[in-house]
């Protein structure tokens, strides 16, 4: 018997060193990648490959650190396209046609984001739209308004102080590296250690109990769509800035592989489950794959196939380490 | 402390589209005292507490907190928990993926600054325990407890605030003997600090063991309300099922026929250990135990919904393998899970559809497709000989009160026409009348040939019931009792005598 | 994509977008046949796809060159983008030649590239212009309706194809109605037809469709052609083999093709690639290409366009 | 007592009027539209152009029924554009390539969707991958096989006959209707009325109490799949037959058409509910839509603007009749 009972003991308080493997697989497939990478890939391993990678996943990470919230309370917010889209032209039109600063303009831009993250989250919570097909909606509108005011015609002619922000370096290190790393932590802290962030996880946990324990679960989901929009608007800056021109077409693929990265990082779709540096490593994951294939001359249509056998095999083997 | 009104309800009328749930009823609940809410399923004892806490806005009547008259229309949660008045749902009202500390905690943290202090929060969390004499890691995921255990997470939680209300929305109804006596002991301490106990709960021997007062109530109608000590069990049986009931177990049947189903040495990697255990026809088997000592998972494992080791199971004498609970079922299997709202029923679907899921293949029109009609008449019937309360075949059972939920998952199998049923607390939220049909349902099946797995955690109800008790500990079957020696002092002297060793 | 030869020169190309524009396999055509034609040069290629998206693209051309390419001819996929980048490697020695799409600079600074090898767009939608001035002058009415189908999300090439349509139409007929519907589906000739189909209902009379590229034509020759609406005529534009075929097998829906040569562009892309890299030369900042030709009806016999393999 | 005794009566076997209402207030919404279109546009209530938008919504119908089943257990299958593609090239590569006759390329085709459905059944049920991320993964990897295959280029030749699928008419009729009627009509009875179609909406609706009910929730949940992935690979066949050529861009922005659909129809994004003339119905609603945009000669960007703000007011007004 008591055999037994130490299996159970165990298995009940779930805190062994396997289910933290189980919990960081991802990382651990990471690793297992990012050495196979260096050891057999002499191009992977140069400095300017490696800080290439990181540049490249800084803004998107910090948009899939957005779709993550609205993920995290059980919803989807497919209108991030539309939102780095309208943020890079209307920032641009700004700055470059009616000469606005740059400060001003992102503060604008940052505040129509919101503005737009509102409406994603009055549809899902007033509208009561599945959020799905509220923000899709939403998409399609957002693209119609900055459709006619940019005629879907590209804007140059940003300052080239502007291209710090998504191209400059700070000593050997990108800076967007090191801003997505400290978004990363602020939202780290946000949503490990404060009521509010905490409040996320419990309503996508569970919304009912969460609203009879006094959490203003309307008020937590309109924040998580704001949320979203607003790094989601960050992230098309950035984008925009290393361009240095606005674009309507700038985030026009985004939307998948932002799914896939908050996924890869460990998010449950149905909410409640996920964490902020799981999102940060599904962001690099993906980028050293697409890296790799480049570096290794794989051929466009064959980059899709073999890019999705890898996913489902990472994907598979982390959904699985998680289940019993 | 003097006698003070803390909740006063007057002529409360609250109407769901098609159903009036209360009708006109007056409730009122003192300081210090512990006022027992009884009824029949679907009376509308749980409605009348979510009116109190500003869950529901009553659509009529008046309600008055410590003596301040509510306004109804901006009455909310938010604003009764302000009140101090707390609850525990009869439904769990957990995030699963958060700790046990969290669930008790959400909403109402401690901080330091903007950052939540973990360290003073399990500090508290800890006493609160002590407080309830409950050992259990608040460090674990709600997910993995026990559901005794989450039940305790939900008191904690009700408790946090050091409310001048709390109700008990059958809290007791997922607990053993032992844990009902440290509630007991728990309502004495709230009460000697005058706090106000709503106890709602259908084993009236709780109400007699811990209320003050009593209120009935019945098809939302208010009936009765007294003093407990002015009545006897009977007397109130009469008030909530308006007749006497006599004789509350059937006598039970003495004719066996052949082997059923046969287990034998069943491991499952986590949960239980060497379980062999046999069922004859026309037999009622009863499995005992503490709580968390492996009974759901053993009947889950018998219908092939959960992992095992080694293992044999033989159905009619006949060895067979079964992988999954379809195949169990093919075998004349079928179970009554005791989590109805996350196993037992669809809430998407309505009362026809749920309680013929089982038994579609039975209702067919030319061999393909399904006799809607028939599969009516057929869930009207059973649930009709459940006393179930509904107001339409089509009604989806969300819109049910617990223990009319509870039905419909029994009347379910009862339509499947099986020969061994695995029944885990079959009369969980049930009311007095309620069981004493499914009492006699049991003995009609045993009758009929059929074999029968019971659980329960109220040791009445095995004893009343079975041929034949097996009693199991931490997974093992310790002891197997039969015929005259299953008596409350030889079971609970098993258990005991286990727990002593 | 193909190994690089140890001795060789690996030559990163860009591309806009293969899977909507397979256009573009004309262009990897051309560059390959370069190679072919100058062994010497000792080019490899790499191909990569931008998917139409900005981010893509720059991300491609990082790796590119992290991954051994020398050079690289860009396809870009917007009129702006890649400049910020391009600045930041020609200062470390790797050329650009920019293809098919112009690059919009605010100063002279700005262009960083060795070439821009491209076909005029506006010259193109003119060009589809003459061969609807032709035709609508043999029916003798004042005031023809044309229909442009254009393709929003494709920016300002659609923008100058129409406009250079729409101008030299009404040149000859200034009481032509000129009706732009743009295509926002996937720019298919399946989403094509069902815009068509649509417009069919509420327009009683059509002359001529042009549109931004063959797939905005044949999906509405398709409908017109189930609504049995034979009065409509029809003008392509880039290079597609159902047109051809179409045009060669004396359909006379079909009024001409507008070839806008991809073999050419990616031949002669190579080819500057090669003369500023290899050679050193200095070479003018637009690179000429020939003035698109009409393939019509008259004239489609002296094209070999059944060997074109990119079609 | 009585009164309660008197709503009991009234409703045991029948449904109130109300809630017949509130169920299918899509289809008042839908006839609403539609006689406001007839009364004031006259182009719009010719016969030929109200052919035209039933044939138009037939085959995206279709399609959007299979996209029904696996959104009703609650899943969502992100690969139909895919598989519409996979479909088209094949179908016309083996026709008109290599001379395969139309009924064997057809059946091979079919054959090969199954075959992706089973694929994405299987991630979703063995895998545990998230059926949004694992059908999308699929849909990439079956992207870079067909270009591979075709380059990307679309494939003629393809006989005249064949148009017949896509194009025909029995008597003013235009075949795709009758074909579409028929697949509801059928697929309506299997849902309504056979074991195995109640088995989707009990897998939906709460898959565990499913299991414990006996239903096959594996064999159900691939199945569904593949239901969606036939009856996309058919609707794709339409499409072809339309244009008499093969095409991988065929369906490439149907998929939030279709979603939208099957939402529009009053199916929950979040499984076991949802009824097939719903779904027929979403069909003609979008479609009747960018009809009267065209007639009406709304700006291309306009078009997004206001489809958008159709759809919202009309999904508000159906989700919140729903809701008590
Ligand atoms: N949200 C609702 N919508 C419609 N009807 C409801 C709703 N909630 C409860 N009811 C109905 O109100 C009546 C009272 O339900 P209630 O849950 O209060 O019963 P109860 O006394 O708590 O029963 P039990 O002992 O089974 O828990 C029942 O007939 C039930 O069907
Ligand atoms: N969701 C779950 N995941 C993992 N383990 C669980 C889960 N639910 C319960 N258990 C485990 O199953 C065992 C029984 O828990 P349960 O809540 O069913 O207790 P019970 O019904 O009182 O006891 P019994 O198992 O004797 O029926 C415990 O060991 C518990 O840890
Ligand atoms: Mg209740
Ligand atoms: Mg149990």
């Amino acid at each position: 018997m008591s055999s037994l009972e130490v299996v159970e003991k165990k298995n009940r308080y779930g805190k062994s060193f396997k289910s933290f493997l189980n919990e960081w697989m991802i990382l651990i497939l990471f690793i297992a990648l990012f050495l196979i990478s260096v050891v057999s890939l002499p191009k992977f391993r140069t400095t300017r490959n490696i800080m290439n990678i990181l540049r490249q996943a800084s803004f998107i990470s910090i948009i899939a650190l957005g779709e993550f919230f609205v993920i995290l309370i059980g919803n989807m917010d497919m209108s991030i396209t539309s939102i780095i889209g309208m943020t890079s032209i209307y920032f641009s039109g700004m700055v470059a046609n009616s000469g606005v600063p740059v400060f001003w303009a992102i503060l604008i831009v940052l505040l129509l984001s919101a503005i737009v993250g509102v409406i994603n989250g009055m549809l899902t919570v007033y509208g009561r739209m599945p959020s799905f097909i509220g923000t899709l909606t939403v998409m399609n509108i957002l693209k119609g308004i900055y459709f006619i005011y940019s005629k879907g015609l590209p804007i140059s002619g940003l300052p080239e102080s502007f291209n710090f922000l998504g191209a400059g370096y700070i000593g050997v290190i990108p800076f967007p590296v090191i801003l997505m790393l400290v978004v990363a932590l602020i939202l780290h802290i946000f949503t490990q250690h404060t009521e509010m962030g905490r409040s996320f996880y419990a309503v996508g946990g569970n919304i009912e109990a969460a609203k009879l324990s006094g959490i203003n679960i309307k008020f937590i989901s309109v924040f998580a769509f704001v949320i979203c929009a607003l790094l989601s608007s960050i992230g098309s800056l950035g984008l925009t800035s290393r361009s240095l021109s606005g674009n309507v077409m700038i985030g026009e693929n985004l939307l998948f592989d932002v799914m896939t990265i908050v996924v890869l990082g460990g998010t449950s779709l149905t909410g409640g489950r996920g964490k902020v540096f799981g999102v940060v490593i599904g962001a690099l994951f993906l980028q050293v794959i697409s890296n790799i294939m480049i570096l290794m001359s794989v051929n466009t249509y064959w980059q899709w196939v073999v890019k999705g056998i890898i996913l489902i095999v990472v994907v598979v083997i982390d959904a699985n380490s998680k289940h019993d | 402390m003097a006698a003070e009104n803390l909740i006063e309800v007057r002529n409360c009328t609250m109407v769901f589209p098609g159903v009036k749930a209360l009708d006109n009823v007056d409730f009122t609940l003192l300081a210090g005292e512990c006022h027992g809410l009884v009824g029949e399923n679907g009376a509308g004892k749980s409605t009348l507490s979510k009116c109190i806490i500003g869950d529901y806005r009553m659509s009529e009547g008046q309600l008055f907190v410590k003596g301040e008259e509510i306004h109804i229309p901006s009455y909310t949660v938010r604003k009764s928990h302000e009140m101090g008045i707390a609850i525990v749902h009869q439904e769990f009202q957990l995030m699963e993926d958060l700790n046990g500390l969290e669930n008790i905690f959400i909403g109402r943290y401690e901080k330091r600054g903007p950052i939540i202090d973990w360290k003073k929060l399990q500090k508290k969390g800890e006493e609160l325990l002590e407080y309830l004499q409950y050992d259990l890691d608040l460090k674990v995921k709600v997910k993995h407890l026990r559901t005794a255990e989450k039940q305790i997470i939900q008191l904690a939680k009700a408790l946090l605030d050091n409310p001048d209300v709390i109700i008990f929305d059958e809290l007791t109804a997922v607990l053993q003997e032992d844990g009902i006596q440290n509630i007991f002991r728990i309502i004495d301490l709230l009460k000697a600090k005058g706090i106000g106990i709503i106890y709602i709960s259908h084993r009236l021997d709780e109400i007699f063991e811990c209320c003050d007062r009593y209120t009935v109530l019945c098809d939302g109608k208010y009936v009765n309300s007294g003093f407990v000590k002015d009545i006897d069990k009977g007397e109130l049986v009469k008030m909530i099922i308006g007749r006497e009931l006599k004789n509350v177990y059937p006598p039970k049947s003495e004719q066996f026929g052949d082997l059923l189903l046969e287990i034998k040495n069943f491991t499952s990697p986590t949960s239980f250990r060497d379980v062999n255990l046999e069922v004859r026809a026309g037999e009622v088997v009863g499995i005992s135990g503490l709580l968390g000592a492996g009974k759901t998972e053993l009947l889950h494992a018998i219908f092939g919904n959960h992992k095992l080791v080694s293992g044999e199971v033989l159905i009619k004498g006949e060895p067979v393998k079964i992988r999954n609970p379809q195949q169990a079922i093919k075998y004349g299997l079928g179970v009554i899970p005791d989590e109805r709202r996350l196993l037992g029923l669809n809430m998407l679907f309505n009362i026809r559809d749920n309680t013929t899921l089982a038994s579609m293949k039975f209702f067919k029109k030319w061999k393909v497709f399904q006799n809607h009609r028939k599969e009516a008449e057929a869930a009207l019937e059973i649930n009709k000989r459940l006393n179930l309360r509904y107001h339409s075949l089509y009604q989806l059972v969300n819109k049910l009160s617990g223990g009319n939920q509870q039905k419909v998952v029994i009347a379910k199998w009862m339509l499947r026409n099986c020969d061994v049923f695995l029944l885990d607390e079959p009369t969980r939220g049930i009311d007095v009348g309620a069981k004493f049909e499914i009492y006699s349902l049991i003995s009609e099946l045993a009758k009929a040939g059929k074999g029968v797995i019971l659980v329960s955690p109220e040791l009445e109800e095995i004893i009343g019931l079975s041929n034949r008790v097996y009693v199991m500990y931490e997974g093992k079957i310790m002891d197997v009792v039969e015929g005259e020696n299953i008596t409350q002092e030889v079971i609970i002297q098993d258990l005991l005598g286990v727990v002593e060793a | 994509a193909t190994e690089k030869k140890a001795e060789g020169t690996k030559v990163g190309v860009s591309i806009m977008e293969l899977s909507a524009y397979t256009w573009y396999l004309g262009v990897i055509d051309g560059c390959n046949q370069w190679a072919k034609d100058h062994p010497a040069a000792g080019f490899t290629f790499q191909f990569e796809d931008s998917r139409s998206d900005v981010s893509t693209m720059l991300n491609n051309i990082d790796a590119l060159i992290t991954g051994g390419a020398e050079a690289i001819i860009l396809f870009p996929a917007d009129a702006s983008s890649a400049i910020p980048t391009m600045k930041q490697y020609v200062k470390e020695g790797i050329p650009f030649v920019i293809g098919d799409y112009a690059q919009e600079v605010k100063s002279q600074a700005d262009v960083v590239w060795e070439t821009f090898v491209g076909h005029d767009m506006r010259m193109l939608g003119e060009v589809a212009g003459e061969v609807a001035v032709n035709y609508l002058k043999t029916l003798g009415k004042s005031n023809p309706v044309c229909l442009f189908v254009s393709r929003p999300p494709s920016g300002q090439v659609s923008v100058d194809r129409f406009e250079g349509f729409r101008d030299v139409v009404l040149a000859s007929f200034p009481n032509a109605r000129i009706i732009e519907e743009g295509d926002v589906g996937a720019g298919s000739r399946d989403s094509s037809q069902s815009l068509m189909e649509n417009i069919l209902q509420r327009e009683p009379h059509i002359d001529v469709v042009a549109g931004h590229n063959d797939a905005e034509v044949i999906g509405p020759y398709n409908a017109a052609k189930a609504a049995n609406r034979n009065e409509i005529k029809f003008i392509g534009i880039a290079g597609d083999k159902d047109v051809l075929t179409y045009i060669g097998s004396g359909n006379e829906a079909w009024l001409g093709e507008v070839l806008q040569n991809p073999v050419d562009l990616g031949y002669q892309a190579t080819e500057a690639i090669y003369r500023a890299h290899i050679l050193g030369e200095k070479i003018d900042k637009v690179w000429d290409l020939p003035k698109p030709e009409a393939i019509t009806p008259a004239n489609i016999k002296d094209y070999d366009w059944e060997n074109w393999s990119w079609l």
